[in-house]
């Protein structure tokens, strides 16, 4: 049991880390402001929320485990909200945004 | 070469601290300046912090099973320092907000000219 | 009336977070918990935020259903931008378009605005009374969030606030 | 009871007033606080000295921790020298600042103002007495932080530059003070100073201890405004409202020297200092280049303020010289004419804000045939610059006197020379404004001042008298002063 | 293992330094120097300076970075070209630097346990702190206790710069609340404003009082309790939140730490111990430590929220 | 393995740290720097793992909670009130 | 206490003067009765001193060891009672200048005579050389506004040229010396036999003897001699008591006391230097002396021969032997009577016919007798010709010079009274026998007033009775030298 623990919680913590790569070469990457935006999204949301998983297996049920939790539970509401915020001041801020002209098909 | 391996920490940090006490004196734009002292500053805290770094240590909080911790006076120090470092930043940039409305620059140079013309 | 009601709940409900947090169960500490809780309460009283939105409806069970939901979202389009981060062959199609939602309440709107930004690949840039701006990392996406299911969803959820 | 906690009293009295003040509303209040605080701390300071005189080092530990543990309050003769400057120009400046303040300062400031005066006060204070390195760097930060404030507050917008340079090289000095500190607890594991100094003999002899004692004394130095670091100086006393100008020249400075006594004797020792660091010949270098450039440089002023400041820039230069001789009469000379210049800089000042109160200027040009409008003002400062100049009978030519003995027995004598020909500069400057205010006519649209207000004279001719006095018998100044120096050569010597 | 992150950090920090020294825009130094010292608190924290990594992060990424940008926006944002080759700023800087390092040749190695400076002071310390003191983390009973004076003088020192904040920027209070438009947009923020206030509010008063036993504190609290009211003034508007917090209040309260930490001494005085010495306060010494810390933990933290307040309002309300 | 993921979590934020550096706009900055924030508080929570004191969480905690306000408040201090001239953006953008 | 009052009389006399500043008569009554009042207190020490008594007092000690103290000794009471007889006279004599002048800022004029008295007799009765330094300066700073009284930009600057060459020297030179004295000695007090033997060695002596010199600025020796000219715009009867008495008399005053009380008679001849110094007071008389003649405006003409003659005392201090010293001693007061003589002429031929230049006063013996005979006869006395007073001046120095055989210096004295004759000689003579070349013929009286008159008839009349009585004189200076 206790190395099912071990091996899904390192497997979350590296599925995170790889996940936050990601995110971050994506920052790095697309072309403009607002796509980034969502690179980040994959930070906050999956990379953060993998990697704070695994910690809670490491962690047991105790009160570690309820600090992550709160960790988690403030993340995703600090995340999109400050996406949101972003992306808002940078509308406002008259930054232009790359679109795509193409209506779908 | 042990020498390289036991100082090369501080060497960076000295860098560090360099590279701030050089924006500092360097660059005559006063908000720069103010962010030049901020990171001078808190270079040296990073170095502090590092002096009381012990190898296998840990935090100096007091617990069961653990001997080793790390130096907890500089931490103490440094938190005081931090605090006077902030004062430092707040009291420097309510200065250039002054400066500003009263010169409407805030470029050491400029502002220098407008001096002498008076 | 209601607003007592609420402030007492918030008060439960810092109480107990502050035991989880602080895992000290000494007199003084309890003491000082009791006192923080009721300053804090007493302090968003007077910022007047007390009222039903701020009750703690988190663990009601279709609020969890929705996050259960929510969270598959999430994954699924981490892995679509994922690939498309990584992959350079893979096109995006930025788009901005606009959505009306649907709620009745701000917690409402906000629990959707907020579950489009949560979702990679869609952000919501901008909030105007029911009207959303959206900003969709492909059109493909933003199809997607366009049929509306999300928003249907966090309807179904807000009932419960 | 209460005698045995004057060291920690005579700091917290200040500083825990000092919020009181900021609560004050009507400035009256918020002045009279001040002035109260200021006179106690006076009664404290006078306390002190006699304590110190009659059971001698007193320390004091505070929150009863032995002393490295802890934090210690220490008070030598220097010290119980030092505090008395600080506590009496506190004292003798907040009845001057009442009015002057009221017309220099917006009126909602006016309680602020006092708030950082009691501050500035309280950090002075507390680096004096304190014999930890931390806690100095601590009050050396309130201090300064409050000098800022109070610079700013004067009424052109060059205060703010002026300050804002200050604020710059004020925090790179702190911050080479912490770096030193922080070597110096590197390789001693203690920030008491006294026990530094002993742990200190078995590394001194490293290249970090020598670099810790550079970066110190250059932290120090700018503080101090030795001569090449001494450009935040004249900006900041020219531009500061007259009160501050006058509390600074007689304190602030003051202080950083004393802080660089303690470093070289204290904590260093004679032996390490002076003679494997050098310092007493670079420090003579400077100190000599100080007295004479900055006094040239103060010739050429035709604002009075910055003619003052140059001047103690150079009278800097005089104190440092004292000290850099490493002797007991260099030192005492030294420390002399750190109390006299601190009289004679703050009465100087303090003319001149009588003299900006009515003429709303110190510009040279501005105070034409001024000596018939305002006697009394114009006498006391041309006691105060003759006192500057170093005549007899003034306590400026006792320090000189001094200083010129202690270089001359230790065979400098071109040094000697130096001391008197910067004196003579000191003439040139102090002459030209005599010859405006009394030998030449005010121009025709000069308005028609008054005399100035009794409660800013008599602090003014307060320290004249005691200028006066000391030129007269200054027996005590110098019995005080030998004694101390004896002390800190005693204990540099180890 | 713990070095490759310490290296990797400093390499950073460094990438980032020089940076700020080349980026000509000032709001994207600002987000630099905001990374900066985001990055040295994730440094303190690898080298066991949790308290130092709190406080920094509180200070460095919070409040310092939003007056820096509240400072750009009320100023300028291009940062001119120097008119002069930095030619002797560069030689100063390399002399400094270069006694610097010449310093550190006879430092002890970096984590050196046998270093004279962990084995003095700091080692009985950690030794007779939890007989003395009986409050397990070291940094709050050095802090408070032992150098409880250097606290004080930090309070002060914070208190100064409220005093010059408000002397030189003031306070304005907004009579009408003229961002009403603005904010009116801003219903996420608002609703999660509205959740997160509370409890950012109790999460500070928990650092606060949770001091003893881990990272925290009265100065870490304060600032936590502070960035609350921020978010409510984010949120709702500065006029709102100065109705919630009049200045004068504030004021009141930045006063009132400091005399509480003052109080504390003289009655430790007037107990007949020396200033500050808490042992007195009560019957039990230990139980006097608590006490004193407990006290002027909290008149630090009271000072520090309401002059990061002062501060922030006196810089945002520069804004006509 | 707490090294390998903290490792990756480094390489992550050097990474933000060029787009950080690389800008182009202030939102970008801004940006990288919220994504940083976010690292960090894993990071730290790791940390509190691998010296096996995971209270620590205390400071991710305080992180979370700090960078989410200091990114409003740079955002908000640096055009406050803007938002009446959302709707002509917002017409820009749609086309 | 007789001393104290000495001091202080003329110091606090200013006060009463200021009080009066509205009515001229009691004002300047108060002047007059001050200086009598001075010369009286004066006098009364003279008995006790020429019989072997010194009254002294200490008043402050402002170091330990360092005293402002006074002690009455021969060659001070000698100084003394010169200075205070001849402000009685200069007092009349500056009531009547001032009044017909009708000069603006009397009261301040008469306020700092008054204190430059004052510190003059503070020099004379110094107990030590601190004290003398300091009554020095007092000297300077309270004759400076007299200097600049006219306001003009031309006194201004001379102002200025005054104060930085006295107190540049002082401050500079003789502070240095004083202070290196006080080093090695432990003491500056005056001493019969001089303080500084056996403590220092000749060379380091002669530096110190070198600083003094050259630090005594009042001395006027080159190259510190341009402020006495330059000090010439001051009115005349400062120039006459102050210029030609009491300033530069301090100035060498304090040479002679500096050389028998701190080097002694005896140290002071062993010093090197001495002599090196002797060839630059020689190289001053005799260049000054030049200068003089070289000289139009009659008062610069009276100035640069004022610093020649100072030269002559300062070289009977340097000679190091009882004959010289005596000589130099009663040169300062023989040339004392002489010089204001000469000055109060000038001034009484200002005042007369608004004349300064001595091209212009041809034909003036006709129209002034009384006047330019007393400047004849105080010219002879300068020159040293008997029967006048100067003559036993020029002797001592003769015979000190034979003492020590320094016939070099003999030879500069005897060139010195030649060149005297030549630049002083011809004024009388073309005031009495030639005429104004535009004006021929007007020969109506025109004296000045007779306050003026009066006053200049009383110190050419001392000239001859010096020649006749110089006893008194010579007897304080062999208690001097004796010791």
């Amino acid at each position: 049991m206790d190395m099912v623990l071990a091996v899904l919680s390192w497997s979350c913590l590296l599925g995170g880390a790889i996940f936050l790569l990601i995110g971050a070469l994506g920052v790095l990457r697309f072309p403009d402001f607002y796509t980034r935006l969502h690179a980040v999204s994959v930070c906050d949301t999956l990379g953060a929320g993998l990697v704070l998983a695994g910690l809670m297996l490491q962690g047991g049920f105790s009160l570690v485990t309820v600090k992550l939790l709160l960790m988690f539970y403030f993340m995703m509401f600090t995340g999109p909200t400050a996406v949101h915020a972003l992306a808002q001041a940078a509308m406002q801020g008259k930054l232009q945004a790359v679109v795509d002209e193409h209506e779908p098909e | 070469m042990s020498e390289l391996l036991g100082h090369y920490n501080y060497w960076i940090v000295i860098v560090l601290m360099m590279t701030g006490f050089y924006i500092v004196i360097a660059r005559p734009n006063l908000i720069k300046k103010v962010i030049g002292l901020f990171i001078f500053q808190t270079s040296v805290f990073i170095f502090f912090i590092s002096i009381a770094k012990v190898e296998g240590g840990t935090a100096p909080i007091i617990e069961e099973g653990i001997s080793v911790y790390s130096n907890p006076l500089p931490h103490v120090l440094i938190l005081t320092a931090i605090v006077v470092g902030l004062a430092t930043t707040a009291l420097g940039l309510a200065l250039v907000v002054r400066i500003r409305e009263a010169y409407g620059t805030i470029n050491e140079d400029d502002i220098h000219v407008q001096d002498e013309e008076r | 009336m209601g607003k007592l009601r609420h402030a007492i709940n918030l008060g439960l409900f810092l109480f107990a977070l502050w035991l989880l947090l602080s895992g000290h169960y000494t007199p003084l500490l309890l003491l000082l918990g009791t006192v923080s809780t009721l300053l804090v309460v007493l302090l968003t009283t007077r910022a007047d935020l007390i009222d039903r939105e701020i009750q703690p409806v988190l663990i009601k069970p279709s609020v969890l259903l929705y996050w259960a939901w929510l969270g598959r979202e999430i994954v699924k389009s981490n892995i679509d931008v994922s690939r498309r981060i990584l992959n350079p062959t893979l096109p995006i199609s930025p788009t901005i378009f606009t959505l009306r939602a649907t709620q009745k309440t701000e917690l409402g709107r906000v629990t959707y605005a907020n579950s489009i930004t949560l979702v990679p690949g869609t952000v919501t840039v901008d909030v105007e009374e029911d009207l959303f701006t959206v900003h969709a990392l492909t059109q493909e996406i933003a199809a997607d969030l366009k049929r509306g299911e999300m928003n249907r969803r966090v309807c179904e959820v807000e009932k419960v606030f | 009871m209460l005698s045995t906690h004057l060291p920690a009293l005579q700091v917290v009295l200040p500083l825990a007033s000092a919020p009181v003040c900021l609560l004050l509303r009507h400035p009256r209040h918020a002045w009279a606080c001040a002035l109260t605080i200021s006179w106690l701390v006076l009664a404290i300071a006078v306390m002190l000295v006699q304590q110190v005189a009659a059971t001698g080092t007193i320390s004091y530990a505070i929150g009863a921790w032995a002393t490295p543990w802890g934090i210690e309050y220490r008070i030598d003769m220097a010290g119980a020298l030092m505090i008395l400057v600080v506590a009496t120009i506190g004292a003798v400046v907040l009845p001057f600042a009442g009015r002057s303040i009221q017309q220099e300062i917006r009126k909602k400031h006016s309680g602020l103002f006092y708030t950082c005066f009691l501050l500035c006060l309280a950090g002075l204070l507390g680096i004096v007495v304190t014999g930890d390195a931390f806690n100095l760097f601590v009050f050396l930060e309130i201090s300064s932080l409050s000098s800022y404030v109070l610079i700013s507050l004067g009424c052109t917008r060059r205060a703010l530059t002026a300050a804002f340079q200050y604020l710059v090289m004020g925090t790179i000095g702190a911050t080479f003070i912490l770096i030193g500190v922080g070597l110096l607890y590197m390789l001693t594991g203690t920030l008491n100073m006294v026990d530094i100094s002993q742990r200190l003999t078995e590394v001194a002899d490293t290249r970090t201890i020598r670099v810790a004692f550079a970066f110190v004394t250059v932290g120090v130095s700018i503080k101090l405004a030795l001569f090449p670091l001494h450009l935040w100086l004249p900006n900041a006393y020219t531009f500061a409202p007259s009160v501050v100008s006058a509390f600074f020249a007689a304190t602030a400075t003051k202080v950083g020297i004393y802080v660089l006594l303690r470093l070289f004797f204290t904590v260093f020792g004679i032996g390490f200092s002076f003679v494997a660091m050098h310092v007493g010949e670079i420090m003579m270098l400077l100190a000599a280049a100080a007295m004479m450039v900055a006094s040239l440089v103060a010739i050429f002023q035709n604002n009075v303020k910055r003619m003052l400041a140059y001047s103690s820039v150079a009278q800097i230069g005089y104190i440092i010289l004292g000290i850099s001789l490493a002797s007991r009469d260099g030192v005492a000379a030294g420390m002399i004419h750190l109390f006299n210049h601190a009289l004679i800089k703050c009465a100087l000042f303090l003319s001149l804000g009588c003299i900006f109160l009515r003429l709303g200027s110190v510009e040279l040009q501005d105070m034409r045939g001024l000596a018939k409008r305002m006697p009394w003002t114009m006498a006391a400062f041309v006691a105060g610059g003759l006192s500057l100049i170093g005549l007899p009978l003034t306590s400026g030519f006792i320090s000189k006197w001094y200083l010129v003995g202690a270089a001359l027995t230790d065979g400098y004598w071109p040094l000697a020379v130096l001391i008197l020909l910067s004196s003579l500069l000191a003439l040139i400057y102090i002459w030209r404004v005599v010859e405006t205010a009394y030998f030449q006519v005010p121009g025709a649209g000069m308005p028609l001042v008054k005399e100035a207000p009794a409660s800013m004279l008599i602090p003014a001719w307060l320290l004249i008298g005691a200028n006066f006095y000391i030129g007269v018998d200054a027996s005590l100044v110098s019995g005080i002063a030998h004694q101390a120096a004896g002390i800190l050569i005693e204990q540099g010597v180890r | 293992m713990e070095n490759l992150i310490n290296d990797v950090l400093l390499g950073l920090l460094m990438i980032t330094g020089f940076a700020i020294v080349r980026m000509k825009s000032l709001l994207g130094v600002t987000m630099l120097t905001s990374i900066y010292s985001l990055l040295s608190a994730s440094l303190f924290v690898v080298l066991d300076a949790v308290d130092v990594a709190l406080t920094e992060a509180a200070i460095g990424a919070g409040i310092a970075t939003v007056l820096m940008v509240a400072t750009v926006a009320l100023t300028t944002d291009e940062e001119k070209v120097p008119r002069h080759t930095p030619l002797l700023p560069l030689l100063v800087v390399m002399a400094t630097g270069a006694a610097l390092i010449y310093g550190t040749l006879d430092m002890p190695h970096h984590g050196d346990p046998l270093a004279p400076a962990h084995r003095y002071v700091a080692d009985s310390y950690l030794h007779d702190s939890p007989v003395e003191i009986g409050v397990p983390n070291v940094v709050t009973s050095v802090l408070a206790s032992y150098r409880g004076y250097d606290t004080l003088g930090e309070v002060t020192v914070i208190f100064t710069a409220a005093a010059g904040v408000l002397a030189l920027l003031g306070y304005r209070t907004r009579g009408r609340n003229i961002e009403a438009a603005g904010i009116r947009k801003q219903v996420v923020l608002r609703v999660i404003a509205k959740l997160f206030f509370p409890l950012i509010l109790l999460f500070a008063l928990y650092v606060q009082f949770h001091g003893d036993y881990g990272p925290g504190g009265g100065f870490q609290a304060g600032v936590i309790f502070a960035t609350g009211f921020i978010l409510y003034a984010l949120a709702f508007g500065l006029g709102t939140a100065q109705r919630l917090i009049p200045s004068q209040l504030l004021r009141i309260l930045a006063a009132a730490g400091v005399l509480i930490y003052a109080a504390v001494g003289l009655e430790s005085m007037l107990l007949g111990g020396k200033f500050l010495e808490y042992r007195v306060l009560a019957d039990d010494p230990i139980a006097g430590q608590h006490l004193g810390i407990l006290l002027i933990e909290l008149g630090v933290g009271i000072t520090v929220a309401s002059v990061m307040l002062i501060i922030y309002y006196g810089f945002v309300s520069r804004r006509h | 393995m707490f090294i390998a993921v903290s490792s990756v979590i480094l390489i992550a934020i050097a990474v933000g740290l060029v787009r950080a550096i690389r800008g182009p706009s202030l939102y970008d900055r801004v940006l990288a720097a919220n994504m940083i924030g976010t690292l960090t508080v894993l990071m730290v929570a790791i940390l509190g793992f691998m010296t096996g004191r995971p209270e620590f969480l205390d400071i991710a905690l305080v992180y979370v909670l700090i960078s989410f306000v200091s990114t409003l408040a740079v955002l908000r201090v640096h055009n406050p009130g803007a938002g009446t001239t959302a709707s002509s953006v917002k017409g820009s953008g749609e086309q | 206490m007789t001393v104290l009052a000495c001091i202080a009389l003329p110091l606090l006399a200013p006060v009463l003067i200021t009080a009066m500043r509205r009515w001229p008569n009691p004002r300047e009554a108060i002047t007059l009765l001050t200086s009598v009042g001075l010369l009286l207190l004066v006098s009364s020490l003279h008995d006790a001193v020429l019989h072997g008594s010194r009254p002294a007092i200490d008043l402050l000690e402002p170091l330990p060891g360092l005293k402002i103290g006074f002690e009455v000794e021969p060659l001070g009471l000698l100084f003394a009672l010169l200075a205070s007889f001849l402000w009685v006279v200069t007092s009349v004599y500056s009531i009547g200048y001032l009044r017909s002048l009708n000069e603006w800022h009397q009261t301040s004029f008469y306020c700092f005579f008054a204190m430059a008295l004052g510190s003059t007799m503070g020099i004379a009765f110094a107990g030590n050389l601190f004290t003398l330094f300091i009554f020095y300066e007092l000297l300077t700073l309270s004759t400076y506004p007299l200097v600049t009284h006219a306001g003009t930009a031309a006194a201004t600057f001379a102002g200025r040229m005054y104060l930085g060459y006295l107190l540049g020297t002082s401050v500079i030179l003789l502070l240095l010396a004083l202070i290196w004295t006080w080093t090695l000695a432990g003491t500056l007090d005056f001493r019969s036999g001089g303080i500084l033997e056996g403590i220092v060695t000749p060379g380091v002596a002669g530096i110190l003897l070198i600083l003094f010199i050259f630090g005594i600025g009042k001395a006027a020796l080159i190259p510190f001699h341009l402020w006495l000219p330059a000090a010439m715009v001051a009115p005349t009867p400062v120039s006459a008591l102050l210029h030609a008495v009491a300033v530069v008399k301090a100035g060498v005053f304090t040479v002679l006391k500096v050389a028998v009380y701190l080097f002694g008679i005896d140290f002071l001849a062993e010093i090197p230097a001495t002599q090196w110094l002797m060839y630059v007071a020689a190289t001053t008389l005799l260049l000054a002396a030049l200068v003089a003649l070289r000289q139009d405006n009659l008062k610069l003409r009276l100035a640069w021969s004022t610093i020649s003659q100072l030269s002559y005392i300062v070289l009977g201090a340097l000679l190091a032997t009882p004959l010289g010293i005596v000589g130099g001693g009663m040169h300062i007061v023989t040339h004392a009577f002489a010089k204001i003589t000469l000055f109060f002429c000038a001034g009484a031929i200002l005042v007369a016919t608004q004349k300064t230049r001595i091209s212009e006063m041809h034909g003036l013996g006709r129209r002034m007798p009384i006047t330019m005979g007393a400047f004849f006869i105080a010219s002879l006395s300068i020159i040293g010709l008997p029967p006048l007073g100067g003559f036993w001046s020029k002797w001592f120095l003769a015979l000190g010079t034979l003492d020590t055989q320094q016939y070099l210096m003999l030879g500069v004295l005897l060139a010195g009274s030649m060149l005297n004759v030549a630049y002083l000689l011809p004024i009388p003579m073309r005031a009495f026998f030639s005429r104004e070349p535009g004006n021929p013929g007007d020969s109506g009286l025109q004296e000045a007033p007779s306050a003026c008159v009066a006053a200049l008839l009383v110190t050419t009349a001392a000239c001859v009775v010096l020649f006749f009585f110089p006893d008194p004189v010579y007897r304080l200076l062999q208690l001097l030298v004796q010791g």
